[in-house]
């Protein structure tokens, strides 16, 4: 807005000396295109129906083509860091849960993995068991809404819908668990909360079995759909080396072809004794690296994610030991620091925790995917078309809950 | 070619007594049907999407839901954004909205609604709806929003690069019958489904769906409604528009739908003639002549209604496609189909004239035509009668057990 | 008087129209200013029955190239609300030259004697009879509609059918003493319509046949063709209506139609009378096609980044 | 009072007459490039309606149409053309202000 009122009020007044308007004009036309239209200032958010939150970036814009776009973020920072030096460790799970709302169970898992290594805790084997279990099914509802809002930024409605009526069912079934639909703070230090109800995991089998079939429904309408391929393959592509180069992680790395899943990597739980794959892109549209390949890097691991839960559920009846370890009524861990990270459903989620021997932790600090995968954003999306940013920002998939903390 | 029954002065009243009474049935059909679509669309896109849509307002399936939205957005405040160009921006809506009801004027229903007798209906008609697009360009530009304008200049080269090839699929049936009016064009194709214009040879074919792509983008419905796309420009070149203004650009959009099947229909699916001819005997005989264009009505209108459905069906199945796309599709692949079409229907006229080759190939077009049309309804009414209601009440209905906590073993 | 109140209405638009254009100072608003005259002009063309035109200026004009203005403003305008205003004297020296400028035009048109009327070449004593003032009958559609459902045509002198019957057609028929014959296939169409004495019918007798037909025999009724050649031979049948029969009544014979609006005779004319214009402007608009994709192509190669693969 | 309610001829070629000056007078005033291609659109309307109207009441035959046609046609070509040229103007002088563009020298 800011441009226009200056040029109103000078537009008449003032009209550069033709010579040096020649001089400029001919440089900037050395460097530029064809029509030599207005590059203009666009903030795509933070109201912006497609940055997923309050994701600010600024375009910079020479019509259709972006030539630069700069994420802004910390429109929805809650001092969650500062937040858990001022309470107990099992006091900050809540806090966890509205860091990546879409992936509450993964990162409660997260933090509590961290303090329970600082602390020396040895978790009963049922309780890892579930606590997998709800990761992975957290991880299927993830990846559901990032594929469900990708067609919404690609502008196709219905893929939405039907993954969150998906989702819901595993909403019902994490209500059955833990009373909480979003914010579970179920996993938690030293455990999970409570058991498993009677019966839940047959529903859960029973999910698993509906849920398989559908993710080829999603297949026919969203990821072999022709207009979809074209919005997508060869769109934002983020090689290798530059993916490792930004410390992407995630699906965001695994798309750019790099095998690296620390559930794989650094087994823990009971992740080293399940059978699954790790999911790359290999390109099978366009170039590795793509916005395609990304997503379809999520279609794949929840497949990957109903192998790990069923295998879960076959085992889990061998499993010894209750829910929960025996916990102190404080947990005081000893002085030290720690940090523990796991695979988020957007990338490696990471707690730095320190603790000086009492009830309140020193410092917590978030290793956030969401964040560190969005730094790359102005390097996929300089030179491309205006309709590519939400194909590239919804491929990155950002919570930005999590991104600001 | 099929004489044409005659044509009879439709009441005998004063002209223009005649002329109101035509005028306000015309508006409030218009206003009905473009209400209708605003509801019929969300019920549509709610079966597809294994949801409910409007359910509430007015009692079954919230068949006033559009009516209260219409009350609610004419009560709603009419904000002009602070540095807009206040009378453009207050002009826009009508100048989009105005043609697109406009162009209702010159389309016929049937042999006897077919109220503006001129020769070149079919250009009349593009002629109004061509000025339909810079209601649209105006209201983005006058915004003063980076948004608007964004979908202002997206609306302008589009909509420029389309009526090309929309204008070249058109000329084809209009080529084929040798007319300029929709009525001659309809009539021609009376007499049973094979001698609707899209089954008479292959090029006419193709034509339809050239021009149905077309009108598509024309319309900017989806896959090519780039200039409101709501992922990318928020709501495009009506992001700063509200209540009544609004509606004006929405149901312009609505009204236009119904234009664009129903010129399909006219066009390319026999306009009011059933498929079996039995609308066309009905016209030859005098006693049944009325009957005839009753019927008729009722047939272009649910031929119009199908082809608004399949633009919805469309747009709840079909992501976006990126402006580079819109115009590599035009420039590409539709302009260079309606061009071979266009010369191939001549060739066509000109090689078979008639006899059993022509025949020939209409039994055989017809057949995969109706053969579409067929496996059409059939998947219609599976999704509708086994697919979409099985899965979300079987399989919630025993999870609500779920939610009452059980003690853990 | 509805034609009066038409004019008058699109006249005062298209005026509204022009000086918006003139007196504006924001491009844009000029464009839309522009889009009143142009729509005031497609009706004047309709008013003066040139449907086809109107129609075509819609679609090229107000659809296409207004659009072509507006999108050029849009990608040319640093700011939409800049402004150039011209000086108070180039103003004055605008605003008096074109003033006389109209003064005079006006005055030309006012003190000159249009020639209103066919072009009747081979039949100059037409002209000389006062064809003008002739009292053509304004409503001539029943003995039209008659002669359809009869299937009669007419040819002219040579023996070329004049097309379908028509106002004109029948007209001329009546006035030229041309031969009326039966229609028919392709083929016999050149057999005349003969009277008791077997020869050739003239129009006049051909009105005074339909006359004495049994009405059974007729697809009007008594009183309607009574009234329509009541009208044709009445003495005070009003000026507008001798202007519209006289223009009907042009030389050409592809002047009207079946329906009346001359859009086939437009394509007609553009592959016959008109071919080589017609090429010469396709010609010209390949030229001008290539030029303007010449003149805005990209200068320098866009570089190429690592999104959108396009 | 006849000469008002019935149309003929003349209402035309004045109303033609007046929106040419128009035209011509916008072409003088607008420093604006496009602003003086929309004149120039004003004086083809212009002309456009004393064809339609020669056509109309004069020889009564089609050629006034078919002109018609033709200036409609090539108005299209001329605003691309005209546009073509103001982009690149506007590329190298970053106005669409005529009056700047009195050196010709690329």
């Amino acid at each position: 807005m800011l441009d226009r009122d200056e040029s109103r009020t000078t537009a008449s007044l003032i009209i550069p000396d033709p010579v040096d308007v020649d001089v400029t004009r001919d440089d900037a036309a050395g460097v530029d295109s064809d029509v030599m239209t207005e590059e203009m200032l666009v903030n795509m958010g933070p109201q912006h129906p497609s940055t997923h939150g309050v994701l600010r970036v600024v375009l910079r814009t020479d019509g259709e083509m972006v030539l630069e776009a700069t994420p802004h973020v910390g429109y929805l920072h809650r001092c969650a860091e500062k937040i858990g030096e001022n309470l107990q460790y099992f006091q900050f799970i809540p806090y966890t849960d509205r860091m990546d709302y879409l992936a509450g169970m993964n990162n409660n898992l997260a933090f509590a993995l961290a303090v329970e290594k600082l602390a020396g805790l040895e978790v009963p084997e049922r309780a890892q068991y579930i606590r997998v279990i709800f990761a992975e099914m957290n991880r299927i509802a993830s990846h559901l809404v990032s594929m469900g809002t990708y067609g919404l930024d690609l502008g196709a409605f219905t893929p939405f819908l039907y993954a969150f009526r998906e989702r819901e069912l595993i909403l019902d079934l994490f209500e059955a668990a833990c009373g909480a639909r979003l914010t579970y703070s179920y996993i938690t230090v030293g455990g999970v909360t409570d058991d498993i109800p009677a019966g839940w995991l047959e529903r859960c089998v029973e999910f698993l079995d509906y849920f398989e079939p559908k993710i080829k429904e999603y297949n026919d309408l969203l990821s072999y759909n022709h207009i979809f391929i074209k919005r997508t393959a060869n769109v934002g592509v983020i090689p290798p080396d530059r993916a490792i180069a930004w410390g992407l992680s995630g699906p965001v790395l695994r798309g750019s072809g790099v095998a690296w899943d620390l559930r794989k990597a650094t087994p823990d739980l009971v992740y080293g004794r399940m059978d699954f794959e790790v999911c790359t892109g290999k390109g099978r549209m366009g170039a590795v690296g793509d916005c395609w390949d990304r997503y379809f890097v999520r279609i794949e691991e929840m497949e990957q994610s109903v192998r790990i839960v069923r295998q879960c559920i076959d085992q889990i009846g061998g499993a010894a030991g209750g829910h929960k370890a025996k916990m102190p009524k404080i947990l005081k861990p000893p002085a030290g620091e720690t940090y523990y990270g796991i695979e988020n459903p957007r990338g490696e989620l990471g707690f730095l925790v320190i603790s000086d021997g009492t009830a309140v932790p020193y410092r917590v600090k978030a290793r956030g995917p969401s964040f560190c995968n969005l730094a790359i954003l102005n390097e996929v999306a300089t030179d491309c078309l205006l309709a590519d940013v939400p194909a590239i920002v919804g491929s990155i998939d950002v919570v930005m809950g999590e991104v600001d903390r | 070619m099929v004489p044409a029954p005659d044509y009879i002065p439709l009441i005998n009243l004063p002209r223009p007594i005649e002329a109101v009474a035509v005028i306000a049935v015309y508006l409030g059909f218009v206003s009905v049907v473009a209400m209708f679509f605003i509801w019929w669309e969300r019920k549509v896109s709610a079966h597809m999407q294994s949801r409910l849509g409007p359910m509430r307002v007015g009692g079954w399936h919230g068949w006033s839901q559009s009516l209260a939205d219409g009350l609610k957005l004419l009560s709603k405040e009419d904000l002009i954004p602070d540095e807009a160009d206040r009378p453009l921006f207050r002009i826009a809506p009508y100048l989009a909205f105005v043609p697109a009801f406009a162009a209702f004027a010159v389309l016929p229903f049937s042999a006897k609604f077919a109220f503006v007798d001129v020769s070149i209906t079919v250009v009349l008609i593009f002629g109004i709806l061509a000025l339909e697009v810079l209601g649209v360009i105006l209201g983005g530009w006058a915004s003063n929003s980076k948004w608007s304008l964004y979908g202002a200049m997206r609306e302008a080269c589009q909509i420029v690069s389309y009526e090309i090839p929309l204008g070249l699929a058109v000329l084809t049936p209009v080529l084929t019958v040798g007319s300029l009016s929709l009525v001659d064009i309809s009539i021609d194709q009376g007499g049973g489904i094979h001698r609707w214009l899209a089954f008479r040879n292959p090029f006419l074919f193709v034509s339809f769906g050239v021009f149905f792509i077309a009108s598509l983008a024309a319309n900017k419905r989806a896959p090519f409604d780039l200039p409101e796309s709501e992922s990318e420009l928020v709501a495009g070149f009506h992001t700063e528009y509200s209540g009544m203004r609004f509606a004006m650009f929405f149901f312009a959009e609505y009204a236009a739908m119904f234009l664009i099947g129903g010129l399909a229909a006219l066009l390319y699916l026999g306009g009011w003639y059933d498929p079996f001819g039995i609308v066309l005997h009905m016209e030859h005989t005098p006693s049944l002549v009325w009957w005839a264009a009753l019927a008729g009505a009722g047939i272009f209108v649910v031929k119009a209604f199908t082809m608004v459905f399949v633009q919805m069906w469309l747009r709840w199945t079909l992501p976006r496609l990126r402006i580079d796309q819109v115009l590599y599709m035009c420039v590409k692949v539709l302009l260079p189909l309606a061009c071979v079409n266009l010369l191939g229907v001549a060739l066509w006229a000109w090689l078979f004239p008639g006899g059993a080759a022509q025949l020939a190939v209409q039994i055989v077009l017809t057949v995969i035509g109706a053969g579409g049309a067929g496996a059409f309804l059939a998947i219609l009414v599976w999704a509708m009668f086994f697919r979409g209601r099985g899965i979300t009440v079987s399989m919630l209905k025993p999870w609500t057990n779920l939610l009452h906590r059980t003690e853990s073993k | 008087m509805l034609e009066a109140i038409l004019f008058y209405g699109f006249a005062a638009m298209a005026l509204a129209g022009a000086f918006g254009v003139l007196l504006s100072r924001n491009i844009v608003r000029t464009a839309v200013w522009l889009l009143a005259t142009l729509g005031a002009a497609a009706g004047l063309y309709f008013l003066l029955g040139a449907m086809f035109v109107g129609a075509i200026q819609l679609i090229v004009y107000a659809g296409g190239t207004l659009v072509l203005i507006i999108f050029g403003v849009m990608l040319t305008s640093k700011n939409p609300h800049m402004r150039f205003a011209p000086r108070r004297a180039e103003v004055a020296v605008a605003a008096v030259v074109c003033l006389a400028l109209v003064g005079l035009l006006v005055w030309v048109l006012l003190h000159s004697t249009w020639y209103v009327g066919p072009i009747v070449q081979t039949r100059a004593q037409w002209a000389q009879t006062g064809v003008n003032e002739h009292p053509w009958a304004h409503d001539l559609q029943a003995v039209t509609q008659f002669l359809d459902a009869n299937h009669v045509a007419i040819v002219d002198a040579k023996g070329v059918p004049c097309g379908p019957v028509t106002l004109a057609g029948l007209a001329r028929a009546a006035w030229y003493e041309l031969t009326v014959m039966p229609q028919g296939d392709q083929g016999d169409r050149r057999q005349p319509l003969h009277d008791a004495d077997g020869k050739p019918m003239s129009g006049d007798q051909l009105l005074a046949e339909l006359h004495a037909l049994p009405p059974q025999d007729r697809a009007i009724d008594d009183a309607a063709l009574e009234s329509a050649i009541a009208a044709l031979e009445s003495p005070d049948a009003p000026a507008r209506t001798v202007q519209q029969v006289a223009y009907a009544c042009g030389d050409a014979d592809l002047l009207t139609d079946a329906d009346g609006d001359g859009t086939r005779n437009i394509g007609l004319g553009f592959l016959g009378v008109y071919l080589l214009p017609f090429e010469v402007i396709s010609v010209l608009l390949l030229a001008v096609l290539i030029g303007a994709a010449y003149l805005a192509r990209p200068r320098v190669p866009a570089s190429g980044g690592t999104g959108g693969g396009r | 009072m006849n000469h008002v309610l019935h149309i003929g001829l003349n209402h035309y070629l004045v109303l033609a007459a007046i929106l040419f000056a128009a035209g011509l007078c916008t072409m003088t005033l607008k420093r604006n490039a496009i602003g003086i291609l929309i004149g120039v659109e004003l004086v083809l309307n212009a002309a456009n309606v004393n064809l339609i109207a020669f056509s109309h009441y004069g020889t009564g035959l089609i050629d006034g149409q078919v002109t018609a046609i033709f200036v409609i046609v090539l108005a299209a070509a001329e605003a691309a053309v005209a546009l073509a040229i103001f982009l690149n103007f506007y590329n190298r002088l970053a106005t669409v202000d005529v009056d700047r563009g009195d050196r010709l020298r690329g």
